[in-house]
């Protein structure tokens, strides 16, 4: 632990109030990856279409990795499709988040069995933060999921690692 | 709209030195056993007939018919020798409305197959996925090489009944 | 105006003419950013049957503060394959570009930049630099989407120019003068004597050019759309061909500064049309001021005209991005040389001629 | 002195914007003029046909479902006609005259879908969320049905899982009365729009020979001229019993068979599914729709292949059984599968950006091509 964290350690007011400031700016403006894989991924455009809209909680659809800092894996993640999907996660830039949408992203869902080519569960290739369950979760489901990401990154400390 | 007989009949007499094998009292749709060195020319001549014009292949699919001598390795999961892979050539003639479906069998072992993309363009990718989850080889086929698998997949074909999961692939657990 | 008023307060030139550069940026273009994409994100909802940003701050004010506050945040991604030189400088010429513009545009009479009288020419000087900027972007992220981006929106960007040119042509013949104070001038009080309705002399020149003057309006909205990068135009980053053309690679405070240099350059065209035809910062129907003969309201009246007039242009703009699709790059190139440049000279023929009346 | 220019590779996908879902296609660019697209698919093969080999039928209806997730209720209507030919067992008529219904619903919802996503690929991004505002009208229908909006498993092999929802025909009846108006105003936003029609017309032109021998099937083939419909050329189920005509194209804004076209018969057959829908509920009798379920489905030794006019194309099922309680062996023709392979032959010298608009015609749902 550097000199600097043993000071701020327990947090005064001056970095909690900077800390809730950066969590808030960070949680409100989730940036999602325009990347969809299965039928999660036309659950996720019924979320971020007019009637569950998405953009109410500031998340739109960035196309590129660069610019985004949440990546929804909605849908089944195959053999073939796993080193991709790593290599998406690894471009994005660092404060970044990764919802496991549906139970096929979750642990193979269906698949688990006999699916010779799904990875079972996208957390054997990129640490995931929020699970939602369901086949294909509803989008009340994914909200939720989103509400609890929010409320995760609200608790992040920048201090106490 | 030529009923199954005729169809088989005019093939007949159009091909003497080729001996098919006309099943039609099977359940559901009767068809004809072709030898796989065969297939392009029976293939072609079914197009280009005029009063048969088979112009689409509706479906091509292989099935793995598990009828060799089974044997038992360490693991306890069975070993296949022997046997047939069967391949099922389903036609279609948008013209006449009539329909005939072909089969092929070659043996388990180094099962190959003429191809018929030069008939009909569709059999491309159908024959591409029959190499790829049985492993049938088609001979002068544009480009043969896997379709839905990963290109160095090099754990087998999936789809033959005894075929093993590979424990690991690029560093990923493959089984649950 | 502010120089004069700066340089007798302080004496020294060196300090006055740097406040003056950097009093715009802080007083006008950051709040105005930060306001026009919360305002696209809102019009593009409601056009789209939905509320749009809602859960930050109320009904989503603080939406894009929260953007800016993670953005500086974000992690400032430089690839080992970029040019970092020109990585680096790239979004910072585009800003330029179209920052410096704002140094001649007339907010009210008395703020006001610079008075230079070749103002139009020194604008379209200055947007030129915004092409450089992109397509040092496009090159240095090494990027094959970046690069067919880049080369897109260096064609699209120059061949807009010339229907922009002509049209700011026929104007300067009308007006006699290339200041923009001259243009705000000579639009005086009524909204009748804007140059859309004729200018300001009462005569027969004032009713034959009125449909040219129209025409003229259309093409020069049409070119500036495509200057700016919207849609119909916005092939050079267009999200479903090239991920996101120029500005694929880039993250972090690198892309807010893109996305600022995008709004400033979108209000700094609509300032324009609308000091050229609609009378710059005069109010159509006469000033509150001189009712209650209060002399220092009027130029604040005259800063709310202008920026309600650039406003509404913006709006314009956003409203065409969220209903028509997006051109392909030939169309666009038939578009500007087979259309608005045969339409655009003939107007400035038929201008001159009735401005020789 | 010819400026020497080589070829640039350029890899669109596996994740874009545009390639609906997990498709890369290689693109073999001169300048901006595409000479070769080299598809590569499998990103999303969730092996549909070994689970055939180890569940029993009655297990796999969830699993077709999850193959063409934009219209499952064909895909489960396809396996379940096939499945009831090899049992040789009649449905009573209530049944036939929901799975018409529910399978017409769902071609409008797998359209509306189509075209919403191929209006964003080409750059205009209100169409794409009027089309799901819609959509999700016709979620909500079915969520009252089966409970489920994307994925059913409601038509079973030999009736349904649970019988209409008592205001399913008010609810359907308000849908359609405000469909109507909504599709002009799709018309007018998308269809007649200029830069809309300079985009699509005369891009990526199928002529109808290429059409047949590279075996397309659906609304493509439809668009370069054939009046080819499994509902009235193979009649399945009860679509003989209503009156609808089957929309070809016609080329009134560029040649026959170009992007435009294809666009304009999904638009044409939406209208056609909605006449379907109204005769259906006009007709539709009383009865029991569970009563016809065996308990036990052992199917006798033989093969069938039961086919059936899915939103993109024709969908047939090859079943192979033993007489076990497992089939044998399930091969399905996706036509997806099929439409891909003449990307290649459409995107000869076109630009670029007309890939993304041919690709968006040709409408393919990744699930069903890698099945």
């Amino acid at each position: 632990m550097g000199l600097l964290d043993k000071e701020f350690s327990e947090g005064n007011i001056i970095i909690t109030t900077t800390e809730n400031l950066f969590n808030w700016a960070r949680l409100s403006s989730l940036w999602q990856v325009s990347f969809g894989l299965a039928c999660c991924a036309i659950e996720m455009m019924a979320t971020s279409a007019s009637h569950y809209d998405f953009d109410r909680f500031g998340v739109i659809p960035r196309p590129s990795p660069r610019q985004s800092d949440v990546i929804i894996v909605s849908g089944t993640v195959t053999l073939k499709m796993a080193l991709r999907v790593k290599r998406l996660y690894e471009q994005m830039p660092d404060p970044k988040y990764v919802i496991s949408m549906g139970s096929c992203s979750n642990c193979g869902g269906p698949y688990w069995e006999h699916g010779y080519h799904v990875l079972k569960g996208v957390d054997r290739v990129i640490p995931v933060d929020v699970y939602v369950p369901g086949c294909p979760p509803r989008p009340e489901a994914l909200l939720e999921g989103l509400l609890k990401l929010q409320e995760k990154i609200r608790n992040e400390s920048l201090s106490k690692s | 709209m030529k009923s199954f007989e005729e169809i088989s009949k005019l093939l007949i007499n159009q091909f003497p030195s080729i001996n098919f094998e006309i099943k039609s009292d099977v359940k559901f749709e009767p068809y004809i056993i072709v030898p796989p060195n065969q297939i392009d020319n029976v293939c072609l001549f079914l197009r280009d007939n005029i009063d048969l014009q088979f112009d689409s292949l509706v479906n091509l699919s292989a099935v793995d018919d598990f009828n060799g001598e089974k044997t038992k390795d360490e693991q306890g999961n069975d070993i296949m020798k022997g046997g047939t892979l069967s391949l099922y050539y389903h036609l279609e003639s948008i013209k006449y409305r009539h329909k005939i479906l072909l089969r092929v069998l070659t043996d388990r072992d180094n099962p190959s197959v003429l191809s018929v993309t030069s008939v009909w363009n569709s059999a491309n990718w159908h024959e591409r996925e029959a190499f790829d989850l049985f492993g049938i080889n088609f001979i002068n086929h544009p480009d043969l090489r896997r379709i839905l698998m990963p290109y160095d997949w090099e754990f087998g074909h999936p789809l033959r009944k005894d075929y093993q999961n590979p424990e690991f692939y690029q560093g990923m657990k493959v089984p649950y | 105006m502010i120089y004069d008023f700066f340089y007798n307060l302080t004496g020294s030139a060196l300090f006055s003419g740097l406040f003056v550069a950097i009093m715009p940026l802080l007083t006008f273009i950051l709040p105005f950013a930060l306001f026009a994409v919360l305002l696209e994100r809102k019009v593009a909802g409601h056009i789209q049957d939905r509320l749009g940003p809602m859960r930050v701050g109320y009904h989503g004010l603080l939406q894009t503060v929260a953007d800016i506050i993670k953005l500086i945040q974000k992690e400032d991604i430089i690839a080992r394959e970029n040019d970092k030189l020109l990585f680096n400088i790239a979004p910072v010429l585009t800003f330029v570009g179209s920052y410096a513009a704002f140094a001649v545009i007339p907010f009210s009479s008395i703020f006001l930049g610079a008075n230079l009288d070749l103002a139009i020419f020194y604008i379209i000087a200055v947007t030129g630099l915004v092409v450089v900027g992109i397509l040092m972007a496009g090159w240095a992220s090494n990027n094959k989407y970046s690069l067919l981006g880049a080369m897109r929106s260096a064609a699209q960007i120059v061949s807009y120019e010339i229907p922009t040119i002509i049209v700011i042509l026929s104007i300067v013949m009308i007006t006699g003068s290339m200041s923009l104070m001259t243009f705000s001038e000579n639009q005086t009080q009524y909204f009748w004597n804007w140059y859309i309705f004729g200018g300001p002399e009462f005569n027969l020149k004032k009713f034959l050019l009125i449909p040219f003057m129209f025409v003229g309006l259309i093409v020069i909205y049409i070119s500036t759309l495509a200057e700016v990068n919207r849609t119909p135009f916005d092939i050079p980053e267009a999200e479903s061909e090239l991920v996101s053309g120029y500005h694929t690679e880039y993250s972090g405070m690198k892309f807010a500064i893109f996305f600022l240099a995008e709004y400033a350059n979108m209000f700094a065209v609509s300032a324009l049309i609308a000091t050229m035809f609609f009378g710059g910062y005069h109010s159509p129907f006469g000033y509150l001021g001189n009712l209650l003969n209060i002399p220092w309201m009027i130029p604040v009246e005259q800063f709310f005209w202008f920026i309600s007039k650039g406003i509404f242009f913006v709006f314009v703009q956003m409203w065409l991005r969220w209903t028509l699709p997006r051109l392909r790059v030939d169309q666009l190139m038939t578009v500007s040389w087979k259309y608005l440049i045969p339409i655009s000279f003939v107007n400035l023929l038929i201008v001159g001629i009735i401005s020789l009346i | 002195m010819s400026v020497r220019t080589e070829e640039m590779v350029l890899n669109m996908g596996p994740q874009h914007p545009s390639t609906h879902g997990v498709l890369r296609l290689e693109l073999t660019l001169e300048g901006e003029i595409i000479t070769k697209v080299v598809p590569h698919i499998g990103y999303l093969h969730r092996c549909f046909e070994k689970h055939c080999e180890v569940m029993t039928y009655p297990q796999i209806i969830p699993y077709t479902d999850r193959m063409d997730y934009l219209a499952a209720m064909c895909n489960e209507l396809g396996f379940v006609i096939g499945v009831e030919k090899l049992l040789a067992i009649q449905v009573p008529e209530r049944v036939e005259y929901i799975r018409v219904i529910m399978a017409e619903l769902q071609r409008i919802a797998s359209h509306l879908v189509a075209i919403g996503t191929y209006g964003a690929d080409i750059g205009a991004f209100t169409p794409f969320l009027y089309c799901f505002r819609d959509r999700e009208k016709i979620l909500n229908l079915f969520e009252i049905t089966c409970g489920a909006r994307l994925l059913y498993n409601y038509i079973w092999i030999g009736g349904l899982s649970h019988d209409l929802h008592p205001d399913f025909i008010r609810l359907t009846k308000e849908f359609i009365r405000e469909f109507k108006p909504n599709l002009r105003e799709l018309n007018n936003l998308l269809t007649y729009n200029k830069i809309f029609i300079d985009r699509t017309a005369n891009i990526g032109i199928l002529p109808l020979e290429t059409a047949i021998n590279y075996g397309v099937t659906g609304p493509m083939l439809r668009a370069s001229g054939l009046r080819w419909d499994l509902r009235k050329d193979d009649s399945y189920s009860i679509y003989n019993k209503f009156d609808f005509e089957i929309p070809i194209g016609e080329g009134k804004m560029g040649t026959i068979g170009d992007s435009w076209d294809r666009y304009f018969v999904r638009v044409r057959e939406m209208e056609e599914s909605i006449k379907i829908i109204e005769q259906a509920i006009e007709q539709i009798p009383d009865g029991d729709v569970t009563a016809g379920i065996p308990k036990r489905i052992k199917p006798v030794v033989g093969h069938i292949y039961s086919r059936v006019e899915n939103p993109r194309g024709e969908l047939g099922y090859f079943i192979i059984s033993d007489g076990s309680a497992t089939p044998f062996r399930v091969k399905v023709r996706a036509p997806s599968f099929v439409n891909l392979q003449v990307l290649d032959v459409l995107c000869r010298g076109h630009m670029v950006a007309d890939v993304i608009a041919i690709l968006g015609s040709v409408d393919i749902v990744l699930g069903e091509v890698d099945r």
